[in-house]
């Protein structure tokens, strides 16, 4: 009898959280999931999917979609790596920059959006520094769509601001867990700091970094308030598209289309990190 | 106080098997130590009497009481941690009082025995500082005082002083051993420090893959380990381990190791007949090895690798056939290495063992 | 020998402050600017090139926000629901992460994987569905419903960060307990639960945070009784600069204060997620 | 053991799923979509042209089940798509609903249409009806219809008859049919605001009051050669209302029509000039969602937007700023009217605070009211009011001057697009997109961009609108 009430605990534990969940989110989710095989009368149908390849933005908007991760990850990480092994020396006053690194953990893309808005826009501050400087003789287009790669890049800026202090804390987690010796080791054997950095500590941050590649690209999947605030529909990425779809041009379903879109790209994406980084127990160096 | 009584203990954790059928009787009183490598299934079988690990089957017995199912509040026993497990956010006092406070004593009766128990250990002077503020071994002392002074008829100690540097431990070895005299509980003590097991057993219980290999009193084990694995894991340097093939002579069975013959003791001849032309390993310890000025009976040519001087006697190292073989010399014994010396065996200090199965032949056929 | 050394150690201790001092700027400078623009003058605002320091400083921009109809109500929503939020999330969510913490059972990693899933699909697209099932409850337009739902979005945040709390506390501590005549549950309080109070305290804050930010859920399920950011955000479209400026430093304002409360224990929090 | 767990857990999952599908059926609109038809003869009139809408809408016949009033009676939600400003919003509130005594209002307003129609179809389904009085424009009317969310005002309307409401947008209020679903609101259209600075760049012999498209590019191109910016702005970004100067004021101007002349040769022209204009607006146009913002910043000296959305650039800088109608075309100076109804939620628990609502709206001194606080313009037949302030006014004036041009033609918002409405709005931003952003061949994109929206007007079944020739009651076709 105790038996059983012992293998039972869990998931009794975890069961107010489970239905929860699956009451507000799951459920939602499964019935935002049929829209998109669905038309507007309820029949199923795969037409939703066919419009959605058919549409203006849709090539656009992968391209984009795809585009921005390979930017925005990437140069969150090195970022966030720079900040962690930075903070990890544990420099007199590193305290007091673990938490500036860490202020824009939560700020909502929504402030970000209006925040990086006010840098970017013609006569913003960015330009406003840059002339006072006498470096411009009038303001540079930083949002003009004639300006791809500018416009691009201020989203990446946008996004590497706000989203890099996740991936720091978790790298620097991931860091703290590392036994010195290694370090020491890597020292007495000559290892510059790149060397050691690239050798030694890298292999193994890669938990965490598996953590970190997976959350943020769950997230730079959903990004969309920040692009839509600083490149409107000139960049289309696919969760704005279907937000667009949705609150614009009022079509649930297309806008489920490109919903599932995601979803599956991002499924898609974490089995990946999954497969690349999976670390072993033996590589884990535990038991 | 109780004795503890384990009947067929079986306790699987996925694929491997931790307690695979393990008996045991421990007395009233007695200090058992659980000696074994690590992965062995002594902490198992430890957690199983705390009642922190379910059994999967069998049954356990502490006094008359079943308490298989009990839960380990229930169990009236007590246990000092391998990590100690010091509350960390409660003071000396709160943490040797914890126990009492759960049976809800009163406060002068908790006072009374914490501060005992506080003297017993030692720990007087710290009775209000944090775990933090204390070193290692004062940790270790909090969490053996929060243990005894709950009188529990059984004190269970999982690995307790390993996480002491050598000379603390040294000194907390001999305290726990006038503690149990002092207490006198029945203890039962898990370690994988053949030298701890030694000093403190009345009996020890050697552990091999779940299953216990060999129960005796310490000289007992150090002198007959019950097999190959108990002799090379007892002993620093352990045990020897020469082959050799016996052979009956006109009834009587030598061992041939190399070009040297060695006879066992009269007691064992009959039983080593019977394996004529069979392999079989000669174990023997080190200090019962000596150098030999010329051969002579139960002797055998080896030369020396390597010496080392360690002020209370000398350690060589010799090379004898193929085999490595350590021996314990006195410190004025005169030897240098790559010396081509011979050594006596003292027939009666050898452990014969079956090559094949590792186990000890006895005596008794 | 010993001169070069101390020279070399200089030279990088130099590298390393203006390293940590350029990053922080990086981090700081937008939350400067934002805070300048939300304290200055209209006109300000519109000015180029723009000000760096605040000459133009006043609060007629702010004061115009906080006291346009709703802004403090929708505070003060935002707190409630954001309380609310994280009571009800941590006291469904903590078990569960406990629960994870120290059982082995089989489903756990797919419980583990289905908590990562179900951040994985765009909210906006939920709102029917959502504002349908909210209706039939009766707590649609209520601030307890978007409590209910900012609940259901940060369970799988708090479950996996609690997760990572109980595991900092040895199990050895609790069987200890459990050894001096503590249940279970005892155990939990008497051990469990003195110890991770700072980290789930931090826990709870970010919680908050994540309830203070949500835009979604609180845009379609009320009308009457907006939190800040569905107030910030239906007056966007059309209000002037100043206005956006002000919404933006009010939301960020609170993420200032309580990363700075709980930055002993972003490390416990985000450092055992997704194991 | 853990099996049955996973299989309860399925179980129950399922049930949930079936649980919350279940209960709500959509209430099926027995009636087809409205469609309306107006037959529009573009005429000179007080500020904005009303139109008559004669092609019958059968109602819907069902009513949801409605669920019993239980909210107190005093409290009345008055749910608005328009005032999105939160200074337009707290004027409303404190100002304008001061005086009204009969319940206490909460206005609540939605931007974006998604949200409002989300609760409004919500609230229906489920039958617990909250929102009271709803406020909103012409073109979302055929949504709420569809959800079949509207009390039938025709009492009301006959209670209201003294009330001199321009005749015309109380038969708009009808949406075709003999049931009245709206009551005229306010009215609102699209203008030009340039700074002044920009006047001394002006075509030689041009009047900012009476300007050409082609004037505007030349315009455009003068501030661009002696500054060396891009001056003119559009309102193009994601929430930006483009897609309305390309369907009330480019299209006609141009063709005399959207729909029909969708590729016709004049659509080729106007795409032509316009992309000339385009050459001199700043390209951070398509972030742009309001034009009062860059036109205060002076990232633009010349924008064209809603009246409502380049209110501020007057407020805040009165002495910068001058309004002037919108451009004309080869086929006159069309602009697009914006009239804004207030309907009843079906079912609302206080019908009788709603009604009393919208009797106080639409009196004279809660209209003109409306144009002094929020600027949007009475739907009174007596008229603008003269006593507002120098902001208004100055706006004001831009508005007048546009409905009395010479030229001057009025054409309507889409009608008769149902729910698909952003499905129209998206071409006109694609083919804008890839015309203008991305250089295609304009007859390429005309021609495929047209097929498009003749699927979409086929599905739709919808006639043409003015300033398209009637087709009858068939589908409005491109040509």
């Amino acid at each position: 009898m105790r038996v059983r009430s012992e293998s039972i605990l869990p998931y009794g534990l975890l069961a107010p959280t489970l239905i929860f969940i699956v009451l507000l989110i799951v459920v939602p989710i499964f019935q935002a999931f049929l829209l998109a095989f669905q038309t507007a009368e309820g029949e199923f149908t795969l037409i939703q999917f066919q419009k959605m390849l058919a549409d203006t933005s849709f090539a656009d908007a992968m391209k984009f979609t795809f585009l921005l991760l390979m930017f925005i990850v990437p140069a969150q990480v090195v970022l966030a790596l720079i900040m962690a092994l930075l903070i990890h020396t544990r420099f007199k006053g590193h305290t007091l920059f673990l938490y500036i690194y860490a202020l824009p953990l939560a700020i909502s893309d929504l402030a970000s959006g209006i925040v990086w808005l006010s840098i970017f826009t013609e006569r913003g501050f960015l330009n406003s520094i840059l002339f006072q400087l006498g470096f411009l003789e009038r303001p540079f287009l930083f949002l003009s769509y004639q300006n791809l790669p500018a416009m691009f890049g201020t989203i990446v800026v946008a996004e590497s601001w706000r989203a890099t202090a996740i991936v720091m804390v978790i790298l620097l987690a991931g860091l703290q867990v590392i036994p010195r010796d290694y370090f020491e080791a890597a020292d007495v054997f000559g290892a510059n700091t790149l060397k050691r950095t690239l050798f030694v500590v890298l292999p193994l941050l890669r938990p965490s970094l598996q953590n970190a590649l997976i959350i943020r690209t769950i997230f730079a999947f959903q990004t969309f308030a920040v692009v839509l605030a600083l490149a409107g529909r000139v960049i289309p990425v696919l969760a704005g598209e279907s937000y667009n779809w949705y609150a614009l041009n009022r079509n649930a379903n297309i806008a489920a289309a490109y919903a599932t879109l995601v979803l599956i790209f991002t499924v898609i994406a974490t089995v990946i990190y999954f497969r690349l980084l999976r670390t072993t127990a033996a590589e884990a160096g535990f038991d | 106080m109780a004795g503890i009584q384990f009947q067929s203990i079986r306790k699987i954790f996925g694929k491997t098997i931790a307690a695979n059928d393990v008996s045991l009787e421990i007395k009233n009183g007695e200090f058992m130590v659980l000696l074994g490598p690590s992965g062995c299934g002594k902490t198992t079988l430890l957690r199983c009497l705390a009642g922190l690990e379910r059994v999967d089957g069998g049954r356990v017995f502490i006094g008359d009481r079943d308490v298989t199912d009990l839960a380990p509040r229930d169990r009236k026993i007590a246990m000092v941690f391998q990590s100690y497990a010091v509350f960390p956010h409660l003071t000396v006092f709160d943490n040797i009082a914890f126990g009492l406070q759960m049976q809800n004593r009163p406060r002068d009766e908790i006072k009374r025995r914490v501060e005992e128990s506080a003297r017993m250990l030692e720990l007087s002077d710290y009775l209000k500082r944090y775990p933090a503020q204390l070193s290692g071994g004062q940790r270790q002392r909090v969490a053996v005082a929060r243990a005894i002074v709950m009188q529990a008829a059984v004190l269970l100690m999982d690995e307790p002083l390993s996480n002491l540097d050598a000379l603390l431990r040294l000194q907390m070895r001999a305290e726990l051993k006038r503690l149990h005299s002092d207490i006198k509980a029945t203890t039962i003590y898990v370690t994988h420090d053949q030298v701890e097991a030694l000093s403190l057993g009345d009996r020890i219980a050697v552990m091999q893959n779940g299953r216990i290999v060999q129960c005796d009193a310490p000289m007992n084990i150090y002198d007959y380990p019950a097999n190959k694995f108990v002799g090379g894991f007892i002993g620093t340097p352990p045990m020897n381990f020469l082959p050799g093939v016996v052979r009956v002579n006109d009834g009587k069975p030598v061992a041939v190791v190399g070009e040297s013959q060695i006879a066992p003791s009269a007691a064992l001849a009959s039983a080593l007949s019977a394996k004529n032309g069979q392999p079989i390993l000669l174990g023997i310890r080190p200090e019962n090895l000596a150098l030999a000025p010329s051969q002579q009976a139960n002797t055998i040519r080896a030369r020396v690798r390597v010496v080392e001087p360690l002020g209370s006697h000398k350690l060589l190292t010799m090379q004898v056939g193929s085999e490595i073989s350590k021996v314990s010399v006195a410190p004025d014994q005169r030897v240098a290495p790559d010396e081509d010396v011979w050594l006596h065996f003292d027939p009666e200090k050898i452990r014969w063992m079956d090559a094949a199965s590792g186990e000890a032949i006895s005596s008794i056929v | 020998m010993k001169s070069s050394l101390s020279r070399r150690h200089i030279f990088n201790q130099i590298f390393l402050y203006s390293a940590a001092i350029l990053l922080a700027l990086w981090t700081l400078a937008p939350l400067y600017l934002i805070a300048l623009a939300a304290f200055s003058t209209k006109e300000a605002v519109f000015q180029w090139p723009k000000l760096f320091l605040p000459t133009a400083f006043s609060t007629e921009t702010m004061a115009f926000f906080v006291s346009s109809t709703g802004v403090l109500d929708s505070v003060w929503n935002s707190v409630v629901v954001a309380l609310v939020t994280v009571a009800a999330s941590l006291i469904l969510g903590a078990p569960g992460g406990y629960a994870l913490a120290r059982f082995r059972f089989r489903g756990r990693d797919a419980i583990q994987l289905g908590f990562l899933v179900s951040k994985m699909f765009p909210t906006a697209i939920l709102s029917v569905p959502l504002a349908v099932a909210f209706l039939q409850m009766d707590l649609y337009d209520t601030i307890w419903g978007v409590a209910l739902m900012h609940t259901a979005m940060a369970l799988p945040f708090v479950i996996i960060v609690t997760a990572g709390i109980f595991v900092g506390v040895p199990r050895d501590l609790e069987e200890a307990a459990q050894t001096l005549g503590c249940n279970r549950l005892q155990a939990f309080l008497r051990v469990v639960a003195p110890l991770t109070i700072p980290g789930l305290a931090a826990a709870a804050i970010f919680t908050f945070v994540l309830s203070w930010n949500e835009v979604f859920a609180a845009t379609i399920l009320t009308l009457r009784n907006r939190t800040l950011p569905a107030q910030v955000l239906s007056g966007l479209s059309g209000s002037p600069l100043y206005y956006r400026y002000a919404g933006g430093f009010f939301m960020i304002l609170p993420a200032v204060v309580f990363i700075f409360a709980i930055r002993k224990y972003l490390l416990n929090m985000w450092g055992n997620i997704v194991r | 053991m853990n099996k049955r767990i996973f299989i309860v857990a399925s179980l129950a999952m399922l049930l949930v799923i079936i649980a919350a599908c279940a209960p709500a059926p959509t209430p099926a609109p027995t009636a087809a979509p409205p469609t309306i038809a107006p037959k529009v003869e573009p005429t000179k009139a007080p500020v904005v042209e009303p139109t008559k809408a004669p092609a019958p809408t059968p109602a819907p016949t069902t009513a949801p089940t409605a669920v019993p009033p239980t909210a107190a009676p005093q409290a009345l939600l008055f749910s608005s798509t328009q005032f999105s400003p939160v200074e337009e919003q707290e004027k409303m509130r404190s100002v304008i609903l001061k005086d009204f005594k009969a319940a206490k209002v909460d206005f609540v307003v939605d931007p974006s249409e998604a949200p409002f129609m989300d609760r409004i179809i919500a609230e229906q389904k489920t039958g617990k009806i909250t929102v009271g009085v709803i406020g909103a424009l012409h073109g979302t009317f055929p949504n709420l219809i569809q959800a079949n969310a509207l009390e039938d005002l025709t009492a009301l309307a006959a209670k209201l008859k003294d009330r001199a409401i321009v005749k015309e947008f109380m038969t708009l209020g009808k949406m075709g049919t003999d049931k009245q679903y709206y009551i005229p609101w306010m009215q609102a259209t699209y203008i030009m605001v340039y700074n002044k600075k920009a006047v001394q760049y002006l075509p030689a012999g041009a009047n900012v009051d009476a300007l050409t498209y082609a004037q505007l590019a030349e315009w455009g191109k003068n501030i661009t050669a002696a500054t060396k910016e891009k001056k003119i702005g559009m309102p193009a970004g994601p929430t930006g209302l483009m897609h309305r100067l390309t369907q009330g004021y480019l299209y006609p101007s141009y063709t005399g029509g959207l729909v029909t002349t969708y590729k016709s040769d004049d659509a080729v022209k106007m795409w032509t000039d316009f992309k000339a204009i385009w050459e001199y607006t700043n390209p951070q146009s398509t972030t742009y969602n309001s034009m009062q913002d860059p036109l205060l910043s002076e990232e633009v000296w010349v924008a064209i937007d809603h009246t409502a959305r380049v209110v501020n650039a007057f407020k805040n800088k009165p002495n910068d700023f001058l309004a002037a109608p919108a451009p004309a075309g080869p086929k006159g100076r069309y602009y697009m009217s914006v009239l804004a109804g207030l309907g009843i939620m079906k079912g609302t628990p206080n019908k009788a605070g709603a009604e009393a609502l919208i009797d106080y709206l639409t009196q004279p001194a809660q209209q003109a009211a409306t144009t002094r606080e929020v600027n949007f313009y009475p739907v009174l037949e007596t008229g603008l009011p003269t006593d507002v302030p120098a902001h208004v006014k100055l706006e004001l004036d831009g508005v007048v001057k546009q409905s009395k041009a010479a030229d001057a033609k009025v054409a309507l918002l889409p009608i008769g697009l149902g729910g698909k409405a952003g499905d129209f709005n998206k071409i006109q931003q694609d083919t804008l997109t890839r015309i203008v952003l991305k250089g295609e061949d304009i007859k390429k994109v005309l021609d495929e961009e047209g097929a498009k929206l003749n699927a979409l007007m086929t599905e739709l079944k919808a006639p043409c609108w003015s300033p398209d020739p009637d087709s009858a009651g068939k589908p409005c076709q491109v040509k």
